[in-house]
């Protein structure tokens, strides 16, 4: 299984999203953070001191699939995140060892 | 105060016109107040104490009381209180970060309750009352504790309303004076240290300098134009500021550090309310609901927006965009500067000194304050001192006899008033910045004035009142 | 009020005061009106209905215009609803969670909106009009859906004012009266729930007791002191607070999960709004803007202001820390204390009632609610049951003649004052605690109380209104 | 404002009956004027200043100060600001995203400022003044700049209080009039824009519009009733708003993305201060503290509570849940419905009013918007537009000389002043969605009415002013 | 090393982190994650237009733990953020090759 | 490549941002959390119950770094990040199977 983590502009995460259940898959988290990057944060004014905010708004996306779904599921983040311009954002991918549902304590696939 | 200069003048040449003025103008006054009395059915019992009122202490008349002018003063009352809680505690807090908001806020609130007390107890005594020997320079014990502030009384300086409600506007503005003061060492102070400098402060600067200006004191004698306090109240909170921001000195990470503020709408609707409030400051200073009163709150609307269409413009310019809290500074600027001038100057008089007071406090907070280098933090002095300075000097300037015939400015043919102005903005500006000093430093070496490093970046919320916004 | 004790006391002695006062007295009361409406251009109309007036209601009189009193009398009316919203409403949901904010202050809101109409329809008419043989007890009908309330005709408990505007100040206090409540089942009562219990509360619990001591009742004859509405008000609705949290039992968590307040700014706003609207409430109580309105404003702004310091300084002693909170609460119980000693008391008086209530209060919000057990979640009863029952007894003790002739309390040589005060403190609470159960009882077992355990949990904002704040 | 229909009349058949009238009116007033001037002892000079009230100009006529009038008006001017800044301010900012949020704001305060200086210059004198052969549409220059204003002149439209708080009382009108527009573009105008666009509708729009039913036009002479300005202010500013929304278009995203509130709390404290700043606005229209105001007063309540009661019906049933902004838009809805009717219907018409209001508006901003599929944002339309040409139309209905002399609708037997009510309406109307549109598309093809997307997305706070709320 | 990420209901935060530290495990990180899943979000009204919220508010807990407490932490998480209703959340485990300590610069198991 | 999570305290940010960007790395991504660890939290007072809130504000910085780079990616976070009082944080490292920049579809070392 594979932990998937993509870092996407937060305007996109329903279009993502909508992609991702359309492969099938069920669940994801997702945290709002802020990145640092090529893309510059905007300047904010404040009494005559104007000063630059290095940091954008992003949201993160992190899903664990199984990894006959990996390349897939990347692939449908990327086309549905994309916008061509500066800071669309990354896809980070680490093997992921163990999985366990909480409520049934299915682990492995069953628990994605 | 306009009605004090009629007393002063009243004062000097007792000699030719008490005699003849007061005897007739009493009866008057108490013909109308029997009058009125007796409409009050429950009241009709005082008309008998009216006997009372021989044994009156110097400051004191007999209430004449109109109810008119009562509903007024008691909403204006209201409206003062409403400029320091809630809209100083946001307007202030609107402007910290998210870890000294409440402390912020409570500030202000804790000025409140302070200076009531202390007011009810000796500053309203001190400030308004005959200090027989040294009458010029500070009141008396008449009303140590507000006693024998009966039913039928009222102070000099407003005959048509009772004193008990003079002494209350009288004390909102002894509220929000060092309320305004806390923007210049925001975010660093103790709070035990701000309870203590804050009394003494009552004490030693304000109620000396009211008293000098408005309760009979040399500085009004001297013919110092202030209609509602823009020197009692905001240059010399502006001035104390300055000295507690030089004193106490910078926030830890001023210049590096992001310190913008937190959620300006707090702000936006603390500078509203003080908007809003500024109509019982300035028209309730009128002490009557009269015509005075009307033209007093229309240059105080004129100056205000003036003014925040000017620091706008301004910023606009030179920061390519106009900031809200731009407009907002600037609102208050116009407000601060036409304080004096409210009931002596025509609306375009107050066009003027807001536009002009707009971009005098722009340069005085944006501009000054980097040059110079102190950390005025919400800019006390850039808009209080400047503004009040300003506004001082301005009402010397385009005061006409036509909407007040107790003042008369350089367009109207006396620029000597200008220097009147001047006088009066040096005294007092000199006087505060002195005894701030030594009472700050008593402060310092005492229980000590500034929070720990840790504690202030921790923020005054956690450690000043174990609580924070979540 | 003042006022309509002295009606009593005319009422009860008729035979021989009205004979001699009343003629010459309305003779000067037509006269006036007369003179100020023909200077009315627009209104000389109802100078010729001036006849209709003889077929006025037992509990009217024709209105004696005076614009001062009326002006005040508006003002007042305005401010007290600014106690409620947005006053009440962002004190009680600044101390909440955040998943409960909104539906807190919705329900000050809504009962704005409810007992509004509740009272247009019938309360007005059951608490302040005649009941006939009843009127001991209950209004009568005289004003249903507030017909009849013309031009020219004024409650005889404001003669000077219209009766329009009397009904509507009188409709302020039927509204914050049951919102209080709600500090004391926060977050966990059905919103139908809410409706229906405030509708039969206002019906059965405010209407009569109002009437008891205001509208002519038992209670008002019997010589209880309550100048604004300690008793009718706060006493009431701690009371019927103590009885929902018992009632509704704890929230879930109470105890073990951290219930912190989410943003106790808005609780800062909301205490500030209730301090200077409570002006409105209590020299409101007047009826005039006259000498007594001025003491009783400013004994408000003190008691307020001490109580505060005195709950600040208790808290920083116990806890080591002066918190926010404490400041607040502290300022509105001195405000609860003082209401009904407002108009009897002087400075002094009122600064020791303050002090007083500041540390009272904290023991009950603090010490007592944890001792016993009970979930007074937002310290409705801690604060304005207590705080009402304590400001009613100091009433007894501190009332003194020489500010209003009325009240004689026990340093004025009256101890008897204080058991009738507590008199009138058993039959209102006792009565309020009764009938409030027998509601609480009737609409749990019927639509039911309280909200299920998941939508406690998920907040009353999304379950209650499928709203939020983000 | 009921008062302008008198003088109308007094207008229209001047030859016969000023000759009698006015100079034993005169000789009262000026009596009068002098008893009262002569009690405030600084301004005893104005009393020699008399004959200049010889050469007054046609609106105004000598003042004949009545101090709790003028009290009064004071309170009203500062209670209609505050419905602006900060009330309505917080009411559309509290309906935006996070990102719209302080610019939302923002716009109100900027318009405040803008309109207060140009109504200073042009607008009053336009609108109040007369205006000689053009007198039916527009009106004159006699106070450009506010010239002339002096202390001892009122204007014709309020005799008992100064001109300068009867022209800042109007000022505060055509400062909320503009504001109330921004609802319908909200999170998509630009800032310069809406300046421009703001600054061009004052004059071109309201100015003529309150001159021709409140200032002496040919509206007013129709015998349209407006009491407060449900046609003047709501209904132009409706109309204005729908033309806006038109001609900006729909917010990007709107219709899928989630476009929920931030804050309703905000929205929640700012429906309140409308609630309560609305007295001054209905009642103050009485330009006296009189029962005429006092019903005025009872009447705004009423019809909000109950528009409150019916919105959260609705909701309810076809919802399934009551939601706060339901409660707050209803209880706005009544306020606009029962301005024009404020001082014309009795209760029970005003209960009515604000049922029906409720409902209408409920159907305007929920179901009338999305069928026919414009962004009215905020509701400018749906509760303003909707909401005043209700209660015109309701006004023609319940309106009863019992109440108003001056006011017959359909209940009293004049089912025609229904048609007037029409009438005002449509050529109120039709004349502000044609010079809107105009002045929207001189703006759009000049500097640009819409920011870019990428700045909507990015969203106006950091765009257009270069703040957010952290 | 094992690299521990947790997504649970937020009031189960205080049990899962007392279990946790009943296991003498002394540090973790807590984050407020909105979560997408089998657990359908709320709905809002606005305007008459409900719409559904598709995240439901969750915690997410990342801890590192020495291999041979991998299992007991997982098993501690499980019984105690258990409702049996879901939504009750997941945990994933991935390969931890390398810990600070910033302090101290340790390293390894010591800086757990 | 690594992907490295470093926890550190808020005030430390900016300093540790600047010093990686020294390093030439171009991207990073920043949450806001809470921890729990050795340094205790302070203690609210509410109507006199006074409670500790045992988690402290801290920052959690992420960012995947080509493997040359891994050690003085932490060696520059640690200097940097370090107070020498309790409450400095940790860094945690595992290893980063693959990369994509959603914009230009770049993957591994190119993305970074
Ligand atoms: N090496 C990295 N490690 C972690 N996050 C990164 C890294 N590089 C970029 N990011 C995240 O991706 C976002 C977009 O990257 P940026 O360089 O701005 O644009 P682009 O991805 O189009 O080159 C950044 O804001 C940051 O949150
Ligand atoms: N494949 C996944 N990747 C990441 N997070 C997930 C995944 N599946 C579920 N989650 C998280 O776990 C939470 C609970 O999952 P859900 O399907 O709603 O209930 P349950 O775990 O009981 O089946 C989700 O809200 C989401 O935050
Ligand atoms: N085992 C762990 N897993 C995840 N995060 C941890 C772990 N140990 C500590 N942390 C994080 O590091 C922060 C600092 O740790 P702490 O023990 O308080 O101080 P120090 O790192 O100086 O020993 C904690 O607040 C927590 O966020």
């Amino acid at each position: 299984m594979k932990f998937i983590t993509a870092i996407i502009k937060p305007f996109k995460l329903d279009e993502v999203r909508e992609a991702l259940t359309a492969l099938g898959i069920e669940g994801l988290t997702v945290t709002e953070v802020k990145g640092f990057g090529r893309q510059k944060g905007h300047r904010e004014i404040y009494r005559g001191a104007e000063y630059a905010v290095n940091f954008v708004p992003k949201i993160k996306i992190e899903l664990a699939v199984r990894s006959d779904m990996a390349d897939a599921a990347i692939q449908a983040i990327t086309t549905h995140a994309k916008t061509g311009q500066i800071g669309d954002g990354k896809i980070f991918v680490v093997p992921l060892e163990h999985v366990m549902r909480i409520r049934t304590g299915e682990t492995g696939n069953e628990a994605l | 105060m306009a009605h004090h200069r009629a007393t002063i003048t009243l004062n000097r040449n007792q000699t030719m016109e008490f005699p003849m003025l007061s005897p007739n103008l009493n009866q008057r006054l108490n013909a109308l107040a029997l009058g009125l009395l007796t409409l009050m059915m429950p009241f009709t019992a005082y008309a008998q104490e009216a006997p009372e009122t021989a044994a009156l202490p110097a400051h004191a008349v007999a209430l004449a009381l109109n109810s008119g002018d009562t509903a007024w003063m008691l909403t204006s009352t209201a409206l003062v209180l409403l400029m320091t809680i809630p809209g100083l505690a946001l307007f202030y807090s609107g402007m910290v970060r998210k870890k000294n908001i409440l402390a912020t806020a409570a500030q202000s609130f804790a000025i409140t309750a302070l200076v009531t007390v202390l007011w009810a107890i000796f500053g309203y005594s001190l400030a308004f009352t005959n200090g027989g020997e040294n009458h010029a320079f500070i009141g008396g014990f008449d009303r140590l504790m507000l006693t024998g502030m009966g039913n039928e009384v009222a102070h000099s300086l407003g005959a048509s309303i009772p004193e008990s409600v003079f002494m209350t506007f009288q004390m909102t503005f002894a509220i929000i004076t060092p309320a305004l003061i806390c923007g210049a060492f925001a975010d660093r102070m103790k709070f035990s240290a701000l309870m203590v400098f804050m009394a003494a402060w009552l004490l030693l600067v304000y109620a000396p300098i009211a008293h000098w200006i408005w309760g009979g004191g040399f500085l009004g004698g001297m013919g110092v134009l202030d209609f509602a306090g823009g020197t009692v109240v905001h240059l010399n909170a502006g001035i104390a500021g300055l000295v507690c921001a030089l004193v106490l000195g910078k926030r830890t990470g001023y210049g590096h550090e992001n310190m913008a503020p937190h959620n300006l709408l707090y702000a936006l609707i603390g500078a509203s309310l003080l908007w809003v409030g500024w109509f019982g400051f300035n028209a309730g200073s009128a002490v009557a609901a009269n015509a005075l009163a009307g033209i007093a709150m229309a240059n105080t609307q004129i100056a205000s927006a003036a003014a925040a269409l000017s620091w706008m413009l301004v910023e606009w310019i030179f920061q390519k965009k106009p900031s809200v809290l731009g407009m907002l500074s600037g609102a208050v600027a116009g407000l601060v500067a036409i304080t004096p001038a409210a009931g002596f100057v025509d609306p375009s008089g107050s066009l003027y000194i807001g536009l002009i007071a707009g971009g005098v406090c722009y340069a005085g907070a944006v501009w000054l304050k980097h040059a110079v280098g102190y950390d005025d933090s919400l800019d006390a002095f850039g808009v209080h001192g400047i503004g009040g300075a300003a506004g001082a000097i301005l009402t010397g300037v385009f005061a006409t006899s036509s909407i007040n015939t107790l003042g008369k400015g350089a367009i109207d043919g006396n620029p000597g008033q200008i220097i009147t102005q001047i006088e009066g903005i040096l005294i007092t500006g000199i006087y505060c910045a002195v005894v701030t000093f030594a009472i700050l430093m008593a402060v310092k070496y005492t229980i000590g004035l500034r929070v720990t490093k840790d504690e202030e970046m921790e923020g005054l919320d956690l450690t000043q009142h174990g609580e924070r916004i979540h």
